[in-house]
């Protein structure tokens, strides 16, 4: 498996095989068809399937939804894209009153096998309306499961993943990691949901992230390597159902963690991973659980004050020198 | 268009059975044996009759809060909508859903739905499904004249026309949105006004007549199947009962001559009466058939206070569907 | 001051009395009007200030919020109603990415001095899209404010600080407190935002609970008073900001600390509750911050499911007597 | 309507500084000086000219992501918005909001967007005010065709007719939404079809003749100000350069053909031309303006150019206003 592909190719890949495969797919959303999507995320798929599979919608977020959970509850697999994560908002009715509770509010005779596609992310001084890393909001929401994949390899399969699901899947895209390139099987293949990827094994802390961030963890982890503190990197992929499991072995075998995300810290996911944490772990813990994580602020278009906004390199490793630094229980 | 004595029955028959779920379900409200809000259709039962005896099972219809009237007349059945209603296990939605959820996909009927506006989108993507499959069937979204102001609306009813799909707009304007008359929250009298907007034609009929009703709706269906696309059928009707329960909340938002105008209308007296006169139907055929639908009543009443509440190990059930792949079609 | 009156009725006298006292201050809504709101929150005002300063509004929760936004940036200090919480998702963009972001983006420029009011809480068989509990998707948001009292006194004060205060506030009514008795000052008073409230002292444990679960919390520590087992409870009132302060003071003092709410769990309000306790008094806990929190589901219609979904005195009083009965550290 | 040369000469002068600051920003997107997104408004300038010329710093707008131009028509000075653009600190939004947030609440210009049809409701929110306040301002919202298929759009287009208010419309066709051309999102080909929906007069402006939308935006003011309520103003008109940015990413979305035809019809150049030649101005007239414009252009650079980025101390500046009452009016 030496050959290697974009973040979005290994996207567009998951969805072009699962097209071929599985006549009930379909993708409907803003310029994605001709165009093949801002992010070229749905390029050349438009012309190997045709308009009635690969469909130009109007910019009607709300009805972008409402076709594919009306599609997917009636026996289509939609993939309906939502070109900026922000733009959720827009459709936030569809997604978190209809989609997410339709099965349960009808007994379980409803089945939304619906996949959401978008693109999350900051760090291209795109401003509050276009940068927002807004994974909390839908991870809170009982009936929708939430992907944020840190690299290629991931990304194939999880999408993969996403399409074949029975339930309503959010495939958040990193924006920043588009072009990352990997290696990738050709062959189809699923990454089950719900599966963490321990990406460095480690001893003295324990360092949770996803998207971007994980990748960045994992650089300052390789580099701390070289002076001796050994750091265990794990990136959750599926951030709803959360594989809490993974992390709490690790903590109680590490006895410290850092939780890393792009979004604001307060009521950030890393608020319930640290939550669990001590509950699960809080013998094990000798320092509380670290959180990094944007300030409270929407996201500034300055990209001198964005690079102070996100999480960095740098503040993950001072993060890891000061939490191993910190005298144990 | 000259109707058959046989679909002129069975459209009397779905009027009727609406009616006497309705006033069933209104007389329980107000022994409190009905938990949550309950929205009555009676005096709407024209509407819901005369454009679902022109669907078939395989036909989907979108609802609203006031929903129990589409399941009735798409066919649902008396004694799992009443369980329902009383939050049975029995009932169509295991008792999760309730008069605002109530559903059954076995019959095309793809919920009502708490949020004013949100079924209109879903039955776009019905509707697409439908066109993809080229199965040949429609569906139907109803909805109330004051949802036509939310967007959902829009965007459902433009997406509609620019995909071309087999999609039934139907307004039912009873001229209220719970205590607030139509013409303080729009500036038109008659919503087929929107039709144009979206290119697609619109036609106002008799709400309150179930053949004018019917005969719309065959052309609506006609059209849509010859691949034209979506048209706007809008009803003048009026609901007799409160905009939720039976009472009113002492608020005159309604006159009593306003009210006792349009009962004079009453969709299944005025019917009844002029069958009568042509000759096609005699008294005794219509009380037979009320007989008989108020035996189906009893019966519906006695099964669902027979049934159980849901079993509190119930309550995580059905959040998510368990399975991968292939559940959907 | 021994003039008890209503919740309800203690924000219909906030509002009114700021209504006289600032001529910028006007209301709109659905059904707000000359019916005063589903839950007569604004009953009397229109025939007090006239249709123009509180408006009818069709049923556009975006256009709602809109017309708070435009308003607030051009001078006026508007209150605009989104009648059930669940419905914030209609609006959601309104509220997340104009009103929240306006004053930021605009480089400080714009203030939006917007009060955003809502019915939240179950309890009412209300079903899954009229019973959420969503304050932790808007307390992640930053440049709002988020409010929800549990006593008439509270509410008029709080109620009357959110219209005072320069920023978008969201002011949460618990739909089952709406009738609550409490005693109220008749004259304009002012809960600055951001101010906890310890509504008992304790030793043994704290509970930090808000809305109705807070109340609940309270009756349960009197009765374990009785017992010997001293809870100190505390209602943060404003939810955002949030008083960590007060909370953080209290443990450790108490060493032990449950935060109870209504909405899920994971990712709720109380998991930032718990990640901030434990970053800020690690060293003090003798136990896990324990979290009461409704399941991992949408709100389910039957009474019966539903009484287990919400925590309940009985859950609390059972959560208090795990945690003091742990050993400490 | 017979127009002073004044008036004439000043809408010629919005329309050139608008074209200069566009081509200038272009350029300097190109030399990778701009950060962001950009969106041009290049070949649209007729019409932000033609309406803000008919309002004055009270009355207010709402924008677009393709937000400079109307800036400029409104007012809005070249230093403040190139230093906007080039992200510093001297900058109308201080560097925090960039092109799609731009802003400059003293000139009424209520920001630009960067949610597709989010701008319209809270100009019905100004025009409210206006209104309450009796000021005998209007507020006019700017959007693209595209926009006009989102449930805000629709929302805000009915609220500002129910409530008749004094509020302009004004749709910028310029036949493409990013990439996709207009038919293809909708099925009508004029938007002006969709005023009747809500019960205002729409009409349609050549949207590259001044002069035409002008007229149109006039009769539309005077209106609104008779209590008469909003009006629709569809200008039909072209974007010169790409969606964002300033080159063609490849893909021939529009052909040549079409681009040359419309650039033909340059709505400064084919103005001067009829200036000229009815003698209301010379080329030596024009060329007057230009050269100072282009000056002013040059300056405004250098002042940007020269201006510091935001210090890392303002990320967390102005995400709430910080005082209470009375900062509003
Ligand atoms: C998004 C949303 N806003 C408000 C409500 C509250 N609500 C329920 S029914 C209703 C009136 C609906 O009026 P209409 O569409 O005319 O239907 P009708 O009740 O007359 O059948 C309102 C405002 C809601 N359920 N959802
Ligand atoms: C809610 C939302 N959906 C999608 C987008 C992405 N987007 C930005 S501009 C644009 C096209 C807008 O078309 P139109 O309204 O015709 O304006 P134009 O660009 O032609 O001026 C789209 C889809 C967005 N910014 N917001
Ligand atoms: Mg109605
Ligand atoms: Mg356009």
């Amino acid at each position: 498996m030496s050959r290697k592909i974009s973040y979005v190719q290994a996207f567009n890949e998951a969805v072009r095989q699962e097209m071929a495969d599985d006549e009930t797919v379909f993708c409907a959303g803003e310029d994605i068809g001709a165009f093949g999507g801002v992010f070229q995320s749905y390029a050349g798929l438009q012309a190997e399937f045709g308009e009635e599979r690969v469909v130009d919608t109007p910019i009607s977020e709300q009805a972008i939804i409402g076709l594919g959970v009306g599609a997917a509850a009636t026996g289509l697999r939609p993939i309906v894209d939502i070109m900026f994560m922000d733009f959720i908002c827009v459709a936030f009715d569809q997604i978190v009153n209809q989609a997410a509770k339709m099965k349960y509010m009808f007994g379980g005779s409803a089945t939304v096998p619906l996949t959401i596609t978008t693109g999350g992310g900051g760090g291209l001084s795109a401003a509050a309306q276009h940068s927002q890393s807004l994974e909390a909001l839908i991870c809170h929401i009982p009936g929708l499961k939430v992907i944020m994949p840190s690299n290629p390899y991931d990304m194939k399969g999880l999408m993969t993943a996403c399409i074949r699901e029975n339930n309503p899947t959010i495939m958040v895209k990193h924006k920043r990691l588009l072009g990352m390139q990997g290696e990738v099987p050709e062959e189809p293949y699923m990454i089950p949901l719900g599966q963490a990827a321990t990406l460095r094994e480690g001893s003295d802390v324990t360092v949770v992230g996803w998207g971007r961030m994980v990748n960045e963890a994992f650089d300052v982890a390789k580099k701390l390597a070289a002076e001796g503190i050994d750091v265990e990197v794990i990136d959750p992929r599926t951030l709803q159902p959360l594989d809490t499991a993974t992390i709490i072995e690790s903590v109680r075998k590490t006895n410290r963690v850092i939780v890393v995300h792009e979004a604001v810290r307060f009521g950030g996911l890393g608020a319930e991973v640290a939550a669990q944490i001590q509950e699960e772990a809080f013998d094990h813990l000798d320092a509380p659980v670290g959180r990094l994580a944007a300030p409270f602020s929407p996201v500034p278009f300055s990209p001198a004050l964005e690079a102070h906004y996100l999480p960095s390199a740098n503040d993950i490793e001072q993060a890891i020198r000061d939490i191993v630094a910190r005298p144990g229980a | 268009m000259e109707l058959s004595t046989e679909v002129l029955m069975d459209m009397h028959r779905r009027m009727v059975r609406i009616r006497l779920f309705e006033e069933a379900a209104g007389q329980l409200a107000e022994a409190a044996k009905l938990p949550g809000f309950l929205h009555l259709y009676v005096g709407q039962e024209a509407v819901a009759a005369g454009v679902c005896a022109t669907l078939s099972d395989g036909d989907q219809i979108t609802s609203t809060h006031r929903g129990h009237g589409h399941l009735v007349a798409k066919g649902g059945e008396f004694r799992p909508m009443m369980a329902e209603l009383m939050a049975k296990s029995t009932g169509y939605n295991k008792g999760k859903g309730g008069s605002m959820h109530i559903s059954n996909l076995d019959v095309g009927m793809l919920g009502a739905n708490g949020i004013v506006g949100a079924g209109a989108p879903i039955a776009v993507g019905a509707g697409f499904g439908n066109k993809l499959k080229g199965n040949g069937n429609v569906s139907a979204a109803f909805f109330g004249d004051g949802s036509t102001n939310i967007g959902a609306f829009h965007e459902a009813a433009n997406m509609a026309c620019a995909l071309k799909l087999p999609v039934l707009f139907i307004c039912e304007n009873n001229e209220y949105g719970e205590f607030t008359p139509r013409d303080q929250t729009m500036a038109i009298t008659d919503i087929v006004d929107r039709a144009a907007g979206y290119g697609m034609p619109g036609v106002i009929v008799d709400g309150m007549d179930v053949v004018a009703v019917h005969e719309a709706a065959v052309e609506a269906k006609a059209r849509a199947l010859r691949g034209e696309g979506p048209s706007l059928i809008e009803a003048k009707t009026y609901r007799f009962y409160n905009h939720h329960g039976v009472q009113n909340l002492g608020l005159k938002y309604r006159t009593d001559d306003e009210v006792s105008e349009w009962k004079e209308r009453d969709p299944i007296f005025t019917f009844e009466d002029r069958m009568v006169e042509a000759g096609n139907a005699t008294r005794d055929d219509f009380n037979t058939v009320w007989a008989e639908l108020r035996a189906d009543i009893a019966d519906a009443i006695q099964f669902a206070d027979d049934s159980p509440a849901p079993d509190p190990e119930q309550l995580l059930v059905d959040v998510y569907t368990m399975s991968t792949e292939g559940a959907a079609s």
